[in-house]
């Protein structure tokens, strides 16, 4: 009585040891596939992952396991083309993109656009070439309409129905200026040196009327013209 | 005591490069397989199977010694920083055996043998570093790092700056350029004699009845600035076509319109054509 | 009372509620703190992972906890030159042998030289000779600064003002080491005066320096030595 009961205990051994092994060898496996599926450059197929494992490891299982185990961490393990592979999680890819902000000068036609735009808005494009006397390139008004500085107000009412252009609340605080009335005159850019005393008598610059209403000239924008960026360039 | 066997084959194969030349004239030998004489010391030095530590270096002074005479009496000659180092050693060995002088201003042998001592512990100790450092888990070659990394995108953001004296400056510059340019290059606009005299001779065979000067020349007078030139200009050319005898000309008083029609046939002359 | 009994209810739900959601933001975190350690390649430092995690974040806390999540899986977060890490387990190295890209052996001079300069740091090609017992064939110190496991650290104060050598992060990280005070033996090697350079070993032995700081008696090195090629690599 005593040795079969001393036989069943070491058969029950037995099983419990051949037990062990087998969970330690499925761990064992899990930890191959995991470490190949991390060290790997390319997505792997469940055979490529079979042929590096000892024979009659149960891949699927294994990549369904860790599959699970990976499900709600930050690093999924994901099948595409029916490969497998290591995949940050979707709604963590914000971690991978970063903005970089470079501060950039404004060149000197954007300089000379834009306070064109300041000074005699509002002003359409062929108006801004006239005084500047060369044409204004697509980029320049881009870059103004970019930096947030400049605005399509309307449309002026002659043949052709030109956008006008109008500068912006940013314009004024990255300027300083309450109001775009605030910029100098001929005579206080004479008195600061900008404006050369041999200027012509004649020689005028227009009073910015900068307010949100529309000039008696000047119609709105028609609907889709706010989502049109590239008009009238 | 594996690496000790490795040394002693060294050894071993030191002393058969030496001995393949045979009895050919003396050559230099960099004792094969060693890496200067201190290499050899300590390959030496395993040979006496004791810990570094406790080695007797009058022993080992003798087995290099004897090492050194064993290659040289094979007529080879030995690379310079192994004769030095015999040379060394057997002023180290006499130092050993002869009792020491009371001048103490030169080191002991015995500090001398222990600084040899604690080059030999030395390097070795450095080898068996380099060794375990070989043997670690090294990155690419035993462990990996992600293989697929996924990089970190870089969107640039642009931010613009001026300052308003940048601006002003700007347009101040700009402005005054262009105010001063206009006074300067702007062209006066010429209709010239030739001009009119070509515009003219282009409608003579039309105009058979009297016609108004200014209105044949409408096409010509538009830009405002051009009014008095051109005027000008058509009533010289009419005056030189008609002394041409190409066009007659009629005015019926001063500064009333001038009429112009071609020439007519001397029969069909009007009677009302005053002046001529 | 009942209104009493009702305030304290609502204290307690407020507090696990509370609880969760620090629970379930730690949880947040540790995600985010593990994509991007497996979305790099290279080491991250904790202060490279604070600058991307919400601010007050406890960076340390949870690295340590991925550590453990990690520590008997196929991939392990190793500390590594200061820097954190995921990589394969070191005991599975025969699984990804053919994951190794061919590797430059080092002759054993190179390695020899390089174990020198690892222990002993900061350190000049002549006491480098006088450890070695040997000249060191310009090659040698060429071949560990193209590894980019060396470099020049400065110059060492004495006459002919000798330059000094060190080693590299990229050297830590190759071998696996988090500083050189964790370079095996070093302490032993330290206590029995074998990393002193000068002969005898009897007295005070001056901390190996392997950090960028340069030791008393060194010297940054001059400005033109920066555009030595051989400089950093």
């Amino acid at each position: 009585m005593a040795n079969a009961n001393a036989a069943i205990a070491i058969a029950v051994d037995n099983d419990a040891v051949a037990g062990d092994r087998s969970m330690e060898d499925r761990r064992q496996s899990r930890r191959m596939v995991e470490a190949l599926l991390f060290a790997s450059a390319a997505p792997l197929a469940a055979d490529e992952i079979a042929a590096r494992l000892p024979p009659g490891t149960d891949i699927a299982g294994l990549l369904r396991e860790l599959q699970g185990l990976y499900a709600d961490r930050g690093v999924n393990l994901v099948q595409v083309a029916g490969k497998w592979s290591f995949r940050t999680a979707g709604d963590l890819s914000f971690l991978l993109a970063r903005e970089a902000v470079e501060q950039r000068r404004l060149s000197r036609p954007a300089l000379e656009t834009l306070a064109i735009i300041a000074y005699h808005q509002p002003v359409t494009r062929a108006e801004i070439e006239e005084i500047r006397g060369v044409t204004t390139s697509r980029g320049t008004l881009d870059v103004l309409l970019e930096a947030g500085w400049i605005r399509m107000r309307g449309r002026r009412r002659v043949p052709g129905r030109p956008v006008t252009y109008g500068t912006t609340e940013a314009f004024l605080s990255h300027f300083g200026l309450d109001s775009v009335s605030d910029l100098p005159g001929v005579d206080e850019l004479k008195a600061a040196g900008l404006l050369d005393s041999r200027v012509p008598a004649d020689f005028a610059i227009p009073e910015p009327g900068g307010g949100d209403q529309l000039a008696p000239d000047e119609d709105p924008l028609d609907g889709d013209d706010g989502s049109q960026t590239t008009e009238d360039r | 005591m594996a690496v000790d066997e490795r040394d002693q084959d060294r050894m071993w194969e030191a002393f058969a490069a030496v001995e393949r030349v045979g009895d050919e004239p003396a050559l230099v030998v960099d004792v094969d397989g060693f890496e200067g004489p201190l290499d050899l010391l300590l390959a030496l030095a395993r040979t006496q199977k004791v810990d570094l530590a406790r080695i007797s270096i009058l022993a080992l002074a003798e087995q290099y010694l004897a090492y050194i005479e064993r290659i040289r009496g094979l007529r080879l000659e030995l690379a310079a920083d192994y004769l030095v180092m015999a040379a060394w050693l057997a002023y180290l060995k006499s130092r050993l055996l002869l009792p020491e002088a009371a001048d103490d201003s030169e080191p002991s042998g015995e500090e001398l043998a222990a600084a040899l001592a604690f080059r030999l512990r030395r390097l070795e100790a450095m080898r068996e570093a380099a060794a375990r450092l070989a043997n670690r888990n090294r990155l690419g070659r035993d462990v990996f790092a992600r293989g697929w990394p996924e990089p970190v995108e870089v969107t640039r953001v642009s931010r613009y700056t001026a300052t308003l004296y940048d601006l002003l400056s700007a347009y101040a510059a700009r402005r005054q350029e262009r105010a001063i340019a206009v006074i300067h290059v702007r062209p006066r606009a010429v209709w010239s004699l030739q001009d009119a005299h070509r515009a003219l001779a282009r409608v003579i065979g039309r105009i058979a009845e009297w016609t108004p000067l200014a209105t044949l020349l409408a096409a010509y007078l538009t830009p405002p600035e051009m009014q008095r030139s051109v005027t000008a200009s058509t009533f010289g050319a009419s005056l030189e076509l008609a002394r041409e005898g190409l066009i007659e000309l009629s005015q019926s008083a001063p500064f009333t319109p001038l009429y112009v029609r071609d020439r007519q046939p001397v029969a069909r002359r009007a009677p009302e054509a005053g002046n001529g």
